[in-house]
């Protein structure tokens, strides 16, 4: 930035030469405000005192020079310079009565706040780059040490998931998925077999208890199949005929005894 | 700030800093530096006719009892925390994390079934207990080694600690609810299978049809 | 030193420890790390009733004048070589990235004027911002979002960071070189065109006139 300035800021003959690498650098600028500030700093005053006028005036040669040169600008140079157009006529005539919007000194005041703020703002940028820089010069920590993570794990449990797992190891049988368990399966076959086996010995009433079959008793699960069976089995047998079932009252124990006299022949003996 | 300035280029042109100011040089430099400098290279940096040994001996010195220590790392020299300020880089994280089922499920038989052995546990989980499910259960000092049972083997058993009772707010482990409580809690979250209602309601009737052997 | 280790597990029993002991803490922590560290996680790291902030007092005078100072960056602190030491670290140098002119004026700009959205800093500059110019400032850390500005589109701002008051040695953006003289010439205001009556449409569409470059 300082090199640029500093080449207007010399002879005319250095300006005209100028004025030139202006043209041909137009892609160098970064658009018109750029260009403009440029083209400010020839008027070799403080910014605060430019010279709105003159730079528009400056600002539509060069746009002029370029369009000679058969240069082609961007869109945004030719709004610049239309607008700078308008506010030169501005400017140059008197206002006219009861015109409506900014006056044409506000405008110019406006464009040389831009470009003294744009100026100002290059200097900040520069100056912050002059500062002192960390891993330039000046430096942080070489050798860093790590903050080490000592992990440690606390574990929890509630009383209520201590108890609900205790339940579901106790329960387990309950919810376990149903599948045919021989093992604990007394069938009806058996359990006919079994009482058509006693029933001849037993005489008299006897309870159906009598008939479960030997040491399914102690296990609930064997015991509901045992019983299931073998008073299924009990009925099987009153139905064809060879035994009589007997219950005094609802929930008494129930008692058979073998029928002496069939009405239809065991399947046995048929 | 700039008359202490010094540039490497001109170093034959001045006579060697002050030692002082060569002491600030030898801190900089160690403590930019990523790896342990030895004393040549310090020197190599340093301005000529600097004694890098003699700054270094009293920036040692300076660092005596402070915060970090110069400490020789072979022929080289680096900064390095006070060894007692060591537990400063130590971030403690505690992780939350819940028990596994194992452990829980683990825990929970020794709590109601205590003492208890190894191979009870297993026989009531109906799968085999991992040494890591009871030794987590031993860190955590949740439960703890009980008298050998009189059995042959002598097997050890498991008993819940205070450290259990304090954690689960009971005062022993004979305050834990039976199985009948839970369930009249509702707690036990019991999809019953069809019919399994009628084990305490039904059944009982039913078994009264026959007589008890 | 056995009798100055604190054992941080112990913390609630015991008394803070002696100031000079707090502050050989904060100088092992500050050396520990090349970034800064706030005082809060120096507190967090220190026994408990440690007072981090009357620590790092008496550290800060200690280090006046050393090779390394202490200095502060935002709400945090950290060691850095002595500006004027600069040259022997030639070596550690790290290779910067370029950053092209409109990356650095755009970085001024935002530091000086922030909060700043993207219109205001083209109607700055006169030209559009290029979003890979403001990428790039984002990825080094330099800038970041600040809180959307309750105008109409509710455009997000631009702020430094404290990586960027760390890199130029800024003890906040406070210290910007040149902010008084700026502020007191107006440069700094957001003075709208004569005339505009959306400050923010009127931006946008000028903005949108102008190419990137």
């Amino acid at each position: 930035m300082a090199e640029e300035t500093s080449l207007f800021e010399s002879t005319s003959v250095s300006e005209r030469l100028a004025a030139e690498a202006l043209i041909v650098d137009v892609d160098g600028f970064e658009g018109p405000l750029d260009l403009l500030l440029t083209l400010s700093r020839m008027q070799k005053v403080d910014l605060r005192r430019i010279s709105v006028l003159a730079l528009a005036e400056q600002y539509l040669r060069f746009v002029e020079e370029a369009k000679a040169l058969r240069i082609e600008l961007a869109a945004d140079y030719l709004v610049m310079a239309a607008w700078l157009a308008f506010l030169k006529s501005r400017l140059l005539l008197p206002p006219e009565p009861g015109e409506e919007g900014p006056s044409a000194e506000d405008l110019a005041a406006h464009l040389a706040f831009q470009l003294e703020r744009l100026a100002a703002m290059r200097e900040a940028a520069a100056s912050l780059m002059a500062r002192d820089q960390l891993g330039r010069n000046f430096f942080a920590r070489g050798l860093e040490e790590q903050v080490e993570k000592v992990r440690s794990v606390r574990y929890s449990a509630s009383l209520l998931e201590l108890i609900q797992a205790y339940a579901r190891i106790r329960t387990r049988d309950e919810f376990r998925p149903y599948a045919f368990d021989r093992k604990d399966i007394f069938t009806m076959e058996e359990a006919l077999e079994r009482i058509r086996g006693m029933i001849g010995f037993a005489g008299d009433w006897t309870a159906l208890t009598h008939y479960m079959p030997e040491g399914w008793g102690r296990e609930p699960a064997r015991r509901r199949s045992a019983t299931a069976a073998t008073f299924a089995a009990s009925l099987e047998l009153a139905k064809q005929g060879q035994i009589e079932i007997r219950q005094s009252e609802t929930f008494a124990p129930i008692t058979i005894r073998a029928r002496t006299t069939p009405r239809v022949p065991a399947p046995r003996e048929s | 700030m700039s008359e202490s300035r010094y540039d490497p280029n001109e170093k034959s042109l001045f006579d060697a800093p002050p030692l002082a100011e060569q002491e600030r040089m030898v801190e900089a430099i160690l403590f930019a530096s990523a790896e342990p400098v030895s004393l040549r290279e310090m020197a190599d940096r340093m301005p000529h006719g600097s004694d890098a040994a003699e700054a270094l001996a009293y920036l040692r010195r300076r660092y005596e009892g402070r915060g970090v220590h110069l400490v020789q790392v072979g022929d080289a020299w680096a900064f390095r925390t006070a060894p007692d300020l060591g537990f400063l880089m130590q971030k403690d994280v505690v992780e939350l994390r819940k028990l596994s089922r194992a452990a829980i499920e683990t825990l929970a038989i020794i709590a109601y079934h205590q003492p208890v052995t190894r191979a009870e546990i297993e026989e009531i989980r109906g799968v085999a207990v991992s040494r890591g499910t009871i030794d987590q259960l031993l860190e955590m000092e949740w439960v703890r080694l009980g008298r050998r049972r009189m059995t042959p083997g002598r097997p050890v058993t498991f008993i819940v600690t205070p450290t259990f009772l304090d954690h689960f707010g009971l005062e022993s482990a004979r305050d834990l609810p039976g199985l009948k409580e839970l369930r009249a809690a509702g707690l036990l979250d019991n999809r019953p299978m069809p019919g399994a209602e009628e084990e305490e309601g039904d059944m009982v009737g039913q078994s009264e049809l026959f007589e008890e052997e």
